[in-house]
């Protein structure tokens, strides 16, 4: 770390504004980038980093302010121009193009600026698939749009990785990632950071800006609060500067033995799919929250969104209170009590155009309606106003715009959307994606309420702490088959790992 | 003054559909020509599209303005009974031509008659290919003197010349790639085709090219006339283009309408006065049709004829 | 100026920031225009011979206001209300009460919307190739019944005629029931459950479908619902017209759909609003109903009505831009 | 069977995965059923008269087919194509040399084509509302250039109409021109990284904007290249023709968005091929061509162009899912 040349900033930003209409995304904010660090950018959710980071990066024009690069003022207009400068992003949304092959995505940009008049796939997919060997096992002929969300924000990051580039800007690349996968761009962003590449770091994880970060500026409401060298500060330290307060305890106390019950909320038996899961049984007990983990591609999201019959043809038996469910479509689903919370909230979470308040009552609009199916427009602002109060939500008012939200808070609408129904169990899946420290800690003291009052609380979580701070008991998936169970002591993050990918020595040792 | 004279500010109007239609060109010109002998002002008026509501209320729009008569190709028949009755209540006298509103209250009705046309274009076909011969025709169903010209034409072959065989009948709507299309095949079904009737000159068009391609000897007749087909007929190309009469369509559509203003001129010989008719009705007036062949068909560029003359 | 005001300062200000305030401007200063340009234009003939050049098709608009708003569209309009004329004309000209051959006509045209659904639901083709077959068919089936010639029906009976002919006062009957189709349709579509499901729908198909709306039978419905009010429509022009025409409504897709993207509907779902798609016929329908009482030459004509369609949508979309 | 075979078998193998091979299929159906069903169809006669009816049109469907793969639509091609015509044919009228005025006729469409993406891409509109004001635009100034009357052009020279109405060999020159452009854009559009960047912007437009792709430029340029295509095939028929006619190609847009529909072109962009566009358009054009080939009666041949035409996208639908 002591490579960082501390007198040479190559990015210097100094009052940087930019408001949308009357929200003020960022007020005068000042940021320093040195050559060859790893700087991490936190806040809460709607700070303003990802604001900051389009602009950088010509997306977004600023109201006022001054960017430098290399001590030079300069005026990015456009995405195309700042890779011409060498800054290189991988975004907090996912854009990627689903009719085109993983290679072609990957190298996008190298086609663009490439002098080469004809296309070589073939040299493309090697030299993808030499990349995503690393990341992970992808097919570098893959359509894009047919792979799950989280192989999608491994080509993000593989584009990233070929560019050829002076500045990196990662905005919470693995927010859908596990642990396995993180370690591998962690360990190419130390390599990176070695050759003087500077890496702009975003992240809600504070052990990762603890483990691989040199520096962190905290914004908090659009203002900069602070730049701390890691080395120097702790996690509270941090926290402390973005929400502004102390957030003691991160995860909400779990079940006691007492009040562990026998009495069995939801059981699963036998939930089979042709060729994406088998055999899955298991039960959820009154009280407690249970944690589903596994690899990436493990096939949790689908076991879930199979159970909730929203996708595929599923058989086995699904029994709520006693009672066995005959589900034929996700409506009957939502009509017994039984919800899922996407891990794509872009893709099929949410309606990014259309307003809070109709994001939030989707799944029962019958609410938010008076006799007859007519919409109390009142009714279903307040329902929006009472769970956006509930979860922090930080917009301007409940007939804006879901798009125009910070990405945090765009998750906060999707839990929002799920708790409008007052389910009787929720499966989670990936919960807390994007989801800042304050509010993460909200969210699970929230679930830990729900599940205290009798609601059963299903969480996949791609995060290893957060299924072992929030969860009673975790299954592990293994390649469509649950792979073993840990409850209490023996829920461990290694424990856990070695249930996942036992029998799967090939994919862990590349 | 001449009792056959307009008022000072008098106006006629004629109203069409798909307005910029070259066909209507000599036939304004024709009720221009009238217009002006007579000291009358016109307007030309309709909609440049083929839609029966928006030629409605076109139509409705120029009664707004209180014309003395209105000349009109009403696109469809019964839709305007209603409007025309409306207008001759209101004191409108409107003629109809080209295509005509029967039981509406429209006092005369003036227009080429293409049950003359069929029969014109049967009887020559027969005489150049002789009265056992395979003929086909292109058409356009839903117009209605494109429909009367084939199948009056097919009706009269059947009645008097049995042994004329349609091989080909074709819908290609005045399209003249899709003229072409069907042309084309038809030749490759039928090798002994020897005439084709075609009832516009867009098929025309199309028709030719692909006769020419296949360099078959067909013979080919066709009614109304474009440049293209103008320049075929002088290359013997195609025998023969039966032309209505516009320009007289026009001036005689304008007299009748002109006549209808003024009923008083005139005391007939029947009951029209007392039981409340317009005593000037002309059931069906005939324009009459050109034959134009290699040796008159400089007299038909209407290019020509349009120079130095205003079409509006 | 901050203040929030009530009463009418709030009105205003909620006027303005309606997505439609641009469009309606635009319509009155084309209105204020023509008053100037043209004596007869703010006569009450003129206004009635404008308002019934659209208020047919309006109910079309309305149908395919909607179906745009799931994510559909529908090439076939023009051939289906043409089909309406024509099967309704034929049951009555062989007997059947014309109460009952109109109801059996709507039926049919409904039947052929669910077809078209059924097409892009279950086989999962796309809309437009679907009722661009279709349009074709109805076309055909047209021609097939009648031989191509128009049906006179001018024995219908003046009861029946009195829908399409008629008036209640100074109104015409068509104007009032194109009012009314208006009115139930903007409410049903911004008020109610059922419709508001639309929109999720068009907006994000999967989400919706995450939301466990049944997406299909939304946009089944939608289909089956377009083709139904051109059914309806079909059976008041033919009442209007005292007749049937087999070719009827060719070219009327493209003037439908305009309509409907110019008062904000979009191609690609999720956004449209029925008073919007409205005004959009309206802006149509009088700047061509203004060229016919100008006398503009019919060769400009074209030309001016381009330019003006291409001006409106551009300064509309400015308007909408600067509100935010 | 699931070894990877080289040499024939592979080719094969590679043969089914393609997404053109169920048109393919059933173009070869359609084929083998109109040869027993008439002695003339499998003639070079016949053959060649079925290729000229799609030669030009099929230019026409190449542009168009770019166009929708970068997420565009136009609704102009049929009066732009119109337009071509008259220009050149005014120009070559008042003393033109016929070439010069070709060239300028291709270089104004081409520049109307820039017009459409301008509106589209500056100021932000919607292509099927800018290209729908274009097509009315368009067919406006062909009837002020013409009043509406067809401009004849016998006076051609023989060497000018040899590229519409001339053969090299046996094969229409007609024909050689649409081989080439089909290859030239179908290598172009694979192969080349300049159109590569046609199919990221119309896939993922933000997407491809993030990885520096100018996708406004993108789209200006594939709006204008169809334009231009269009001018190119007006010319051909000018030159097939001998006239120019202003009231060409009308509707002609739905026949080509179709025929790149039923080829895979997908109507929110990002996939396409010009050999499936083709295939599309030889599929139309030869149920046509049949239909007259049989003379089939014309009350019946909507139906069953219509009904061939969903039975032929829905059958190559289940093949394509089937495979894939
Ligand atoms: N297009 C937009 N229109 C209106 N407001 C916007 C828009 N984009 C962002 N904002 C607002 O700007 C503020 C900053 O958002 P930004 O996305 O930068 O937050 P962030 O720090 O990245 O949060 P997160 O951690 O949730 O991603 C938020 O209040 C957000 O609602
Ligand atoms: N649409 C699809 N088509 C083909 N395969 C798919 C599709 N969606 C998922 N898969 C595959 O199914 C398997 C299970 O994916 P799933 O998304 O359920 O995994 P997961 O355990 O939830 O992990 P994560 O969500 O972290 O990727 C993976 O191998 C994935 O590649
Ligand atoms: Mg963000
Ligand atoms: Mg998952």
């Amino acid at each position: 770390m002591s490579t960082v040349d501390r007198d040479d900033p190559i990015l210097k930003i100094t009052k940087l504004t930019k408001s949308f209409g009357p929200i003020k995304a960022l007020r005068g904010v000042d940021f320093e980038l040195r050559r060859g660090e790893i700087h991490a950018l936190a806040g809460e959710n709607g700070a303003g980093k990802s604001t900051l980071m389009n602009i950088v990066d010509g997306i977004l024009k600023p109201d006022s302010g001054e960017i430098r690069l290399d001590g030079v003022p300069i005026n990015i207009t456009s995405p195309a121009m700042a890779q011409k400068l060498g800054i290189g992003f991988v975004h907090q949304e996912i854009a990627l193009c689903p009719d085109i092959t993983v290679a072609e995505n990957i190298f996008m940009g190298v086609t663009n600026t490439s002098r080469s008049p004809l296309m070589d796939y073939r040299a493309l997919e090697r030299r993808a698939g030499e990349i995503l060997h690393r990341l992970g096992d992808i097919n570098p002929a893959a359509l894009v749009g047919t792979l799950p969300i989280s192989q999608q924000q491994l080509v993000e990051i593989a584009k990233a990785l070929t560019l050829d580039c002076r500045v990196l800007i990662l905005d919470e690349p693995t927010a859908a990632l596990t642990e396995r996968e993180s370690r591998v761009l962690f360990d190419i962003m130390r390599k990176l950071a070695a050759q003087g590449i500077s890496i702009i770091y975003i992240s809600h994880r504070m052990v990762e800006i603890f483990e691989n970060c040199h520096r962190v500026t905290v914004l908090r409401d659009g203002q900069y609060i602070t730049t701390m060298n890691v080395a120097e500060t702790t996690p509270g330290d941090v926290v402390r500067a973005m929400v502004g307060r102390v957030i003691d305890s991160l995860y909400p106390p779990k079940l006691t033995a007492e009040e562990q019950s026998d009495e069995i909320i939801l059981d699963v038996r036998g939930l089979t799919e042709r060729s994406r899961f088998s055999d899955v049984s298991f039960s959820l007990r009154r009280g407690e929250i249970l944690g589903l983990a596994g690899l990436i591609g493990a096939g949790r999201s689908e076991i879930v969104k199979g159970l909730c019959r929203l996708e595929g043809e599923v058989s086995g038996e699904v029994t709520l209170h006693g009672r066995r469910l005959r589900l034929r479509h996700y409506a009957d689903s939502i009509a017994a009590g039984i919800v899922y919370l996407s891990e794509d909230r872009k893709g099929d979470g949410l309606f990014l155009d259309m307003s809070i308040a109709s994001n939030v009552s989707a799944l029962k609009l019958e609410q938010v309606a008076r006799g007859g199916g007519i919409i109390d427009e009142r009714a279903e602002a307040d329902q929006a106003e009472t769970l956006g109060a509930r979860l922090n939500l930080k917009y301007g008012h409940v007939g804006q715009q879901v798009s125009s939200l910070s990405g945090g808070n765009q998750q906060k609408v999707a839990i929002a959307k799920m708790l409008s129904v007052n389910p009787k169990v929720i499966f989670l899946d990936e919960p807390t994606r994007g989801v800042d420290v304050g509010a993460k800690a909200e969210i699970h003291r929230i679930l830990r309420d729900l599940a205290r009052t009798g609601v059963g609380i299903v969480v996949i979580s791609s995060e290893l702490p957060e299924l072992i701070g929030v969860c009673d008991r975790v299954l592990v998936v293994r390649e469509g088959r649950l792979a073993g169970e840990v409850t209490g002591e023996a829920m461990t993050e290694d424990r856990i790992m070695y249930l996942a990918s036992v029998g799967n020595e090939r994919r862990l040792a590349s | 003054q001449s009792k056959f004279q307009c008022e000072p500010g008098e106006t006629f109007i004629m109203n069409v559909m798909v307005s910029a239609h070259p066909y209507w060109v000599p036939v304004y010109q024709g009720f221009k020509q009238a217009a002006a002998a007579m000291g009358c002002q016109t307007v030309f008026s309709g909609t440049p599209d083929y839609d029966i509501t928006k030629q409605i209320a076109s139509f409705e729009q120029d009664l707004v303005k209180s014309p003395s008569g209105v000349l009109l190709h009403p696109m469809q028949s019964d839709p305007f009974i209603e409007p025309i009755d409306r207008a001759i209540d209101s004191g409108v006298s409107v003629v109809t031509f080209a295509a005509d509103s029967p039981n509406s209250k429209r006092t005369a009705y003036i227009t080429s008659d293409n049950l003359a046309e069929a029969k014109f274009a049967a009887e020559e076909i027969v005489k150049q290919v002789g009265d056992s011969a395979e003929y086909a025709v292109l058409e356009n169903p839903g117009q209605s003197n494109h429909d009367l010209r084939v199948t009056a034409l097919i009706a009269y072959f059947e009645k008097n010349y049995p042994n004329m065989k349609l091989v080909g009948r074709q819908a290609t709507n005045q399209d003249s790639n899709a003229a072409y299309r069907a042309t084309a095949s038809i030749l490759q079904a039928n090798p002994n085709l020897a005439a084709m009737w075609i009832p516009e000159a867009g098929s025309a068009e199309g028709a030719v090219a692909a006769v020419l391609e296949a360099k078959a000897k067909v013979l080919i007749m066709h009614a109304d006339v474009t440049p293209t087909t103008l320049e075929h007929i002088k290359a013997g190309n195609i025998h023969m283009s039966l032309n209505p009469n516009q320009g007289v369509q026009g001036f005689m559509g304008f007299i009748a309408t002109f006549l209808a203003t003024r009923p008083d001129l005139f005391d007939p010989f029947n009951d029209y006065k007392v039981s409340g008719y317009n005593p000037m009705q002309i059931p069906f007036i005939d324009n009459g049709f050109a034959v134009i062949t290699k040796e008159n068909a400089d007299s038909f560029d209407l290019n020509a004829y349009m120079q130095g003359r205003d079409p509006s | 100026m901050d203040r929030t005001g009530s009463g009418a300062a709030g009105t205003i200000r909620r006027l303005l920031r309606m997505r439609e305030t641009g469009l309606i401007l635009i319509i009155l200063v084309l209105f204020i225009a023509m008053s100037f340009a043209s004596p007869y234009f703010l006569t009450w003939n003129n206004m009635r011979a404008m308002a019934m050049a659209f208020a047919v098709e309006g109910i079309v608009v309305v149908g395919m206001t909607i179906l745009l708003i799931s994510g559909g569209i529908d090439l076939s309009v023009g051939s289906v209300t043409a089909l309406a004329m024509v099967i309704a004309g034929l049951l009555f000209l062989n007997g059947v009460d014309p109460w009952i051959a109109s109801a059996m006509a709507i039926a049919a045209c409904t039947a052929i919307g669910a077809g078209m659904g059924f097409f892009v639901t279950r086989v999962g083709l796309h809309h437009f190739i679907v009722s661009l077959a279709v349009m074709v068919i109805a076309r055909g089936l047209c021609l097939l019944g009648t031989g191509g010639r128009p049906i006179g029906l001018y024995t219908l009976p003046p009861e029946f005629k009195f829908i399409g002919q008629g008036s209640i006062g100074v109104i015409p009957v068509v104007i009032v029931i194109f009012v009314v189709v208006v009115l139930v349709f903007d409410f049903l579509l911004r008020r109610t459950t059922m419709f508001r499901k639309v929109f999720y729908t068009g907006s994000n198909e999967k989400a919706a479908a995450y939301s466990g709306i049944r997406t299909k039978k939304v946009v089944f419905l939608t289909t089956t619902l377009c083709s139904g009010l051109c059914g309806v429509a079909g059976i008041i022009y033919m009442a209007r017209f005292g007749s049937a025409q087999p070719t009827f409504g060719i070219g009327m897709e493209l003037n439908v759909i305009a309509a409907a993207v110019i008062g904000g509907a979009s191609l690609s779902g999720g956004t449209g609003t029925i008073l919007g798609a409205i005004l959009g016929t309206i802006l149509l329908s009088v700047v061509s109903s203004s060229l016919a009482l100008l006398d503009v030459s019919v060769y400009w004509q074209d030309i001016i009505r381009g330019s003006i369609l291409l001006s409106a949508v551009t300064i509309d979309h400015y308007i909408n831009k600067r509100r935010g």
